[in-house]
């Protein structure tokens, strides 16, 4: 029972960690970022063999790698992105693809020597490796860690959206597009910030949770998925739909695994977001609807 | 006179001789100009990004180049040369329908016009599908890599006539569930072992495959205290094993591919559950494995399938194989599949060579008929052309159990030949 | 009707000013038809087209032969995407869920009764295409972005529901199946159909029922204020892309004869979706014709092991970003209008 | 609270978010009249409408239509009871041709089942309806595609669009605005044709000169309470509807004028 409650937070932050970045990104640019999962597992691959093959120091490797995370976020939206807002199709294809370059990028095999990653084989350290017991439910240390790491995560991105300026601009622009614009607010520059900062979480995210279990390409669409499912139901762009969402899953799995056994896990997934939409069609705090029926 | 005809005549008989020896020396030098022009040619279907895949290839590379080095293949009177050609099937990838799978091993089939096929697929689904396949244009195919499932040759028992071509060099699960059972009943006779604690990945294949086992073991006296199916890629297991140390089971059975079973058995090392760690661990598998946990991976016992992924000669072919792929490829053979691949090119050469031609009946007949000495032992296949695993090299090929001892996989069953061969040894929390 | 759109693409890059050739002009209606030429020029594109398709099987090999099929189903799908994108406003990612519904349907039925596929192809089109829309129905309230990512997560959905129950065959799927009679019936089915089902969605665009799918495209609120129930037409709509991409799918599960999960397998949603976007979004056409480019391609690219894919997603980003218009607009424009340069 | 009313509204309520869009609006429409709603901008004149046509669900409240709740039905069902509406934002299916924008009411149950199931020529029907509120035949424009048409032929399409559904009660937001005079005097004879059918109308305008030309009764909304009702004339004399229109004064002084000459 207390298990259920311990692993069910876990999970639900694990949650919310994946989707920190797309959330932020579809709030304030209204772009759906289907490259998130790649560069999800991309920074994990990245960080790995910073460490193994170039033997940096852990931290640095980090660093490096969430840089280019945010570099490359910012590139898909100049060179893709960029033309393509206001057309959904063709936001999600484009993005989508580039994260399938990504993907299948770090796999390339043998192509001027490089050695794609393939196979079980890559393991991030863990920044804590130990055991903790809490009230008689072990549990290990990097998960605690990723319960912290996730609220004071969410607590800086609210400090960084109130008191910043970069931040305060990015919140206009997710609240009234063209009043913002008016106030002389670069949407473009925005978004583009946005998809960098949102390619970083993903990053974050990934370094977080990714010690826990092995870096596979696979992960990504999982990732990608789970982020989708997260602010589907908490309806696109909301921020505490998002973290509400993300409890709701996490708990919803524990306990279908915990009941049902773990096959029907998905099936718990996507039934919920299903349900969810049948009877609230925008998330349980998306507005959009709402708006659309105002003529 | 009759001195001038004897000499006429033993002139004509040399000249007859020696134009007789010129002809057929030309011709021996078309034939070979043919054969090196005309090379046999062997489609591989293989899931070039798949661990299970770059093992097979890397078996039948080394294989085909020992052989064309040796001079090939004796069809009939000539020497032909072996051609792989390797088509990545990107199975066991996300998001790759079995249609495609299928329509690259058609590639090889209608385009490449190769002789026989070999290699994967390795996911059953498509490898059982990909059966239609061979019966529909009439090329032999050997599967060597992955694809264990019963319903394969219960697939080809349904209907021998249709699916003659399809053999199957790589093992069958039936079997290692029997290896398996086997190596417990010997604990249970050398450590008075008879609890054990089921752990495995909540996938239909391992569900089904567990139940078996459990019912087997209980049958042989065992009992089962403790059954935990895990979500595949979970990533924390200290629930079912704190469960596992309360419940007093001897030995954790696991049935599990996915790769965070390296954490599983981490956890087991730091909880120091008092159950030794048997089964089906893809994880600890690669020789990697050691490092991956950091050494808390001792003593895991886990299965290659197969003889000569270790260097214990079960046949004086063994040791060769297993240093001839350390020179060429720079690793050790990780698991299943670099055997198995490596076997079926030679396989594939004896019945050519028996057969005389590489016409696709011909070859069956001769497959089917196939009793040689390999790596692995002496290659056979049942009348549901699936190769006999046994104990016996000299009767069938084996299987090799390994535990994780001191950096090295030690075959610990079964305990034929010598080399790196041992005991099972006991992680000291167990010792009494 | 459909052509009249090339003279709408408005060009971002360079002032070009367009006149209709006047021969397209007198084209517009068909009653205008008075001379060979007007005739030729209405046929010809059509004509090539047809011819075209219909003489490719003669002139590969085997092998390209059978790409040739595979090739036609994925212009099915994509045709059905599109008819669900530009001529109902669903963007439904989730093609995938189409051939799966087919390819079970019709793989069951000769799989448990032997029934030959030529009825069960038929019966799984229909029976399939319901089952879809059914399934599709509660999401058909919700627009654009949701509709896309919910669509896309159904047939992975699927999948795990078949493995957890372990139905039809679970992980490993029913194989065996009844094969097509021969090589060239397998092909020209596909094709036909394919070519079939392109002009029928052509005509029933400007059939009334088309105009309301059109409608609720460019304005459901308005729809429903003429008394309209829009999820009801939403709902014909998919049971018409249905009835197209479950034929795809049980004409896939008979070509191989076999069914499995992967034939939900996400490359069935995803690759249709590229070639309509190179073939040219709502021209129909474009799709088919991308999707007879797009395989072939991707086979011929197969070499390259994943290189192979990070080619087709640049050709892919390529064509989004650089010519959003698709290769039909810009053909089809070649063919009506002059173009000059026009300084401002 | 006459009893032949055949719009009965009663204290609707709507609010979103914090701001509270109608507040208790309630009034009676009887059948055949022609009603006007007026009043400043965001006083919830358009949301009166999404609420009695169900694009918008009341908080609290009642719309009756003859003895019917239809409270929070669906906007399909309400029209296909014949109560049909333009939208303010012009809302043509722009990948249409204007007379194909008609087919989609002439397609709707409702007339399917008025000319019982039989569907006629549909064209024909949409080109004589555009004749009608003035879409110049043989100029084409009704073949024209909608996207390319000015306002003033948008507008009427909006209109023609409610026509072609044969209502018993249309609802107009502004068709008026954004018209020159000429293409307005243009439109009223329609409407006054409508009227004379037995058509129920209720008007929301701006251009009150008009407006009070043709109703017989209005209301006045500020803030989403309804200020008053009366005849126009009550109205133009009501010192607290010259408040709600601050600036709109003079506006309204010229109906007064025009009061007096009629």
């Amino acid at each position: 029972m207390l298990e259920i409650i311990v692993y069910g937070v876990v999970n639900s932050v694990v949650f919310a960690l994946i989707a920190l970045g797309f959330t932020l990104v579809y709030g304030v640019s209204r772009l759906p970022n289907f490259a998130h999962g790649a560069i999800y597992v991309m920074v994990g691959f990245l960080t790995w063999s910073f460490v193994n093959d170039l033997h940096l120091w852990y931290p640095v490797a980090i660093v490096l790698s969430l840089a280019i995370a945010a570099v490359l976020g910012a590139l898909i939206y100049r060179l893709v992105l960029i033309r393509l807002r206001g057309m959904p199709t063709s936001e999600i294809i484009g993005s989508f693809a580039f994260g399938l370059i990504i993907l299948e990028g770090l796999r390339l095999q043998g192509i001027g020597g490089f050695k794609g990653f393939i196979g079980p084989f890559y393991v991030l350290p863990a920044f804590i490796d130990a055991k903790v017991n809490i009230m008689g439910v072990i549990i290990d240390a990097q998960r605690l860690v990723i319960v912290g790491a996730g609220i004071l995560l969410i607590a800086a991105l609210w400090l960084y959206t109130k008191y910043t300026k970069v931040g305060l601009a990015l919140k206009a622009i997710a609240q009234d597009e063209q009043a913002a614009m008016m106030l002389g607010v670069d949407s473009d520059r925005m978004a583009m910030i946005s998809l960098g900062l949102g390619s970083a979480l993903a990053g974050l995210a990934a370094l977080l949770i990714l010690p826990l279990g092995n870096v596979t390409a696979e992960a990504g669409y999982r990732v990608l998925v789970y982020a989708l499912a997260v602010c589907i139901i908490g309806g696109l762009g909301s921020w505490a739909g998002a973290i509400t969402a993300s409890f709701a899953l996490g708990f919803a799995m524990i306990l279908s695994n915990s009941f049902f056994g773990a096959v029907w896990e998905s099936v718990v997934l996507v039934g919920t977001i299903i349900l969810i939409l049948i009877f609230k069609p925008s998330g349980l705090l998306g507005k959009q609807k709402e708006l659309e029926e105002r003529t | 006179m009759d001195e001038s005809r004897r000499d006429f005549l033993k002139k004509a008989g040399i000249t007859v001789i020696g134009a007789g020896a010129a002809m057929t020396g030309l011709g021996q030098g078309i034939e070979d100009v043919w054969a090196k022009a005309n090379p046999i040619l062997v489609g591989c279907p293989v899931p070039r990004a798949s661990a299970y895949g770059q093992n097979g290839e890397r078996g039948m590379l080394l294989a085909a180049e020992q052989i064309n080095a040796a001079g090939g293949v004796r069809v009939g009177k000539v020497m032909r040369p072996l051609e792989l050609l390797i088509a990545d099937t990107r199975d066991e990838e996300p998001g790759v329908p079995t249609s495609e799978v299928l329509l690259s091993i058609e590639k090889l089939i209608l385009q490449k016009k190769v002789n026989v096929l070999m290699g994967g697929p390795c996911m059953s689904e498509c490898s059982i599908a990909a059966m239609d396949l061979y019966a529909k244009y009439k090329v032999v195919d050997l599967v060597t890599i992955g694809s264990y499932s019963p319903s394969w040759d219960q697939k080809v028992e349904k209907d021998r006539e249709r699916y003659k071509y399809s053999f199957r060099v790589s093992g069958s699960v039936k079997w290692y569930i029997k290896e398996a059972i086997d190596l417990l009943n010997q604990l249970k006779r050398e450590h008075k072992f008879d609890k054990m604690f089921i752990s495995i990945d909540d996938s239909l294949m391992c569900r089904k495959a567990a139940e078996i086992v459990q019912g087997l073991a209980v049958k042989s006296g065992w009992q089962v205290v403790g059954f935990d199916k895990h979500p595949i890629a979970s990533t924390d297991f200290s629930v079912a094993l704190s469960e596992c140390k309360k419940s007093g089971a001897q030995v954790l059975f696991i049935w599990a591919y996915a790769p965070e079973t390296s954490i599983l058995l981490r956890q087991w090392a730091d909880m120091e559950v008092s159950a030794l760690p048997i089964g089906f661990i893809g994880a600890a598998e690669d020789p990697g494995f050691w490092n991956q946990t950091k050494g808390k991976g001792a003593y895991t016992i886990a299965t290659l399938s197969e003889a000569g992924n270790t260097p214990v000669s079960v046949t004086p072919k063994t040791i060769n194989f297993y240093n001839a792929f350390l020179k060429r490829w720079r690793v050790p053979p990780r698991s299943t599949g670099c055997v198995s691949a490596y076997e079926g090119v030679y396989v594939l050469k004896d019945a050519i060579e028996r057969a005389g031609s590489v016409e696709p009946d011909a070859l069956v007949a001769a497959l089917e008929k196939s009793n040689l000495p390999l790596v692995r032992g002496t290659v056979k296949f049942d009348q549901n052309h699936q190769i006999v695993y046994g104990y016996d090299p000299q009767a069938s090929v084996l299987g090799n159990w390994v535990q994780w001892q001191d950096k090295k996989r030690i075959t610990v069953f079964p305990q034929v030949g010598k080399g790196d061969l041992g005991r099972i040894k006991l992680p000291p929390w167990m010792k009494k | 009707m459909e052509m009249s759109m090339s003279t709408e693409t408005v060009q971002k890059e360079r002032r070009k000013e367009r006149l209709d050739r006047g021969i397209k002009v007198r084209c517009e209606s068909l009653y205008g038809l008075t001379t060979w030429r007007e005739i030729c020029y209405l046929m010809l594109p059509r004509t090539a087209l047809i011819g075209g398709v219909l003489l490719l099987p003669l002139l590969v090999d085997p092998y390209w032969q059978r790409v040739l099929c595979v090739a036609g189903v994925y212009a099915l799908l994509a045709l059905s995407f599109d008819f669900l994108a530009q001529y109902v406003g669903l963007v439904c990612l989730g093609g995938a869920f189409f051939v799966g519904a087919g390819g079970y349907v019709s793989g069951i039925l000769n799989d448990s009764w032997g029934w030959s596929p030529f009825i069960t192809i038929p019966i799984a089109s229909v029976v399939g295409a319901a089952i879809s829309t059914l399934i599709l129905l509660p999401c058909l309230r919700l627009r654009g972005v949701y509709f896309a990512i919910v669509s896309f997560m159904i047939p992975m959905l699927t999948v795990n529901i078949i493995v957890a129950l372990n139905i039809f065959g679970g992980t490993e799927g029913i194989s065996a199946l009844a094969n097509l009679p021969n090589v060239w019936f397998d092909q020209y089915i596909i094709l036909g159909i394919m070519i079939a089902s392109l002009f029928a969605m052509r005509r029933l665009a400007v059939e009334d029922i088309g105009l309301v799918f059109r409608a609720i495209k460019d304005n459901d609120q308005a729809v429903r204020a003429s008394g309209i129930s829009i999820t009801w037409y939403k709902a014909k709509a998919v049971f018409i892309a249905g009835l197209i991409g479950c034929f795809a799918g049980a004409y896939l599960s008979h070509q191989y004869g076999w069914l499995g999960i992967s034939l939900f397998a996400m490359d069935f949603s995803i690759l249709p979706i590229a070639a309509t976007v190179m073939g040219g979004p709502g021209t129909l056409v474009g799709p088919v014709l991308g999707a007879l480019i797009l395989t072939p391609l991707s086979e011929a690219l197969r070499g390259f092991g994943q290189l192979r894919v990070v080619i087709y997603c640049l050709v892919l980003i390529g064509f989004i970003v650089y010519k959003p218009e698709g290769l039909m607009n810009y053909i089809t424009r070649k063919y009506e209008q002059f173009e000059h340069w026009k300084e401002v | 609270m006459s009893a032949e009313a055949l719009i009965r509204v009663q204290n609707l309520n709507k609010s979103f978010g914090g701001v509270q869009a109608t507040k208790h609006v309630s009034f009676d429409i009887n059948k055949g009249e022609i009603i006007g709603v007026i009043g400043p901008n965001g006083s919830g004149k358009t949301t009166l409408i999404n609420l009695m046509t169900g694009f918008v669900k009341p908080d609290s409240g009642k719309v009756y239509y003859g003895n019917k709740d239809i409270t929070g039905w669906d906007p399909a069902k309400i029209a296909d009871i014949g109560i049909a509406r333009t939208f303010q934002v012009c809302r043509p299916y722009h990948s249409l041709p204007a007379y194909k924008n008609l087919i989609v009411p002439l397609k709707s149950p409702r007339i399917l089942r008025s000319r019982g199931g039989r569907s006629g020529d549909r064209d024909a029907v949409a080109i004589d309806l555009l004749e009608e509120i003035g879409f110049e035949r043989d100029a084409f424009v009704p073949y024209k595609v909608a996207s390319t048409l000015p306002l003033g032929y948008l507008k009427r399409l909006e209109l023609a669009r409610c026509m072609a559904l044969k209502p018993d009660v249309i609802l107009c937001d502004e068709v008026f605005s954004g018209l020159s005079a000429s293409e307005i005097t243009s439109i009223v004879p329609v409407i006054e044709k409508l009227q004379m059918s037995g058509i129920t109308i209720l008007m929301i305008e701006h251009r009150l000169r008009e407006l009070f030309r043709l109703v017989n009764k209005v209301v006045v909304l500020t803030f989403g309470e309804k200020l008053m009702e009366g005849t126009p004339a009550e109205v133009v004399a009501d010192k607290r509807v010259r408040e709600a229109y601050l600036g709109a004064e003079t506006e309204v002084k010229i109906s007064e004028e025009e009061q007096v000459e009629c």
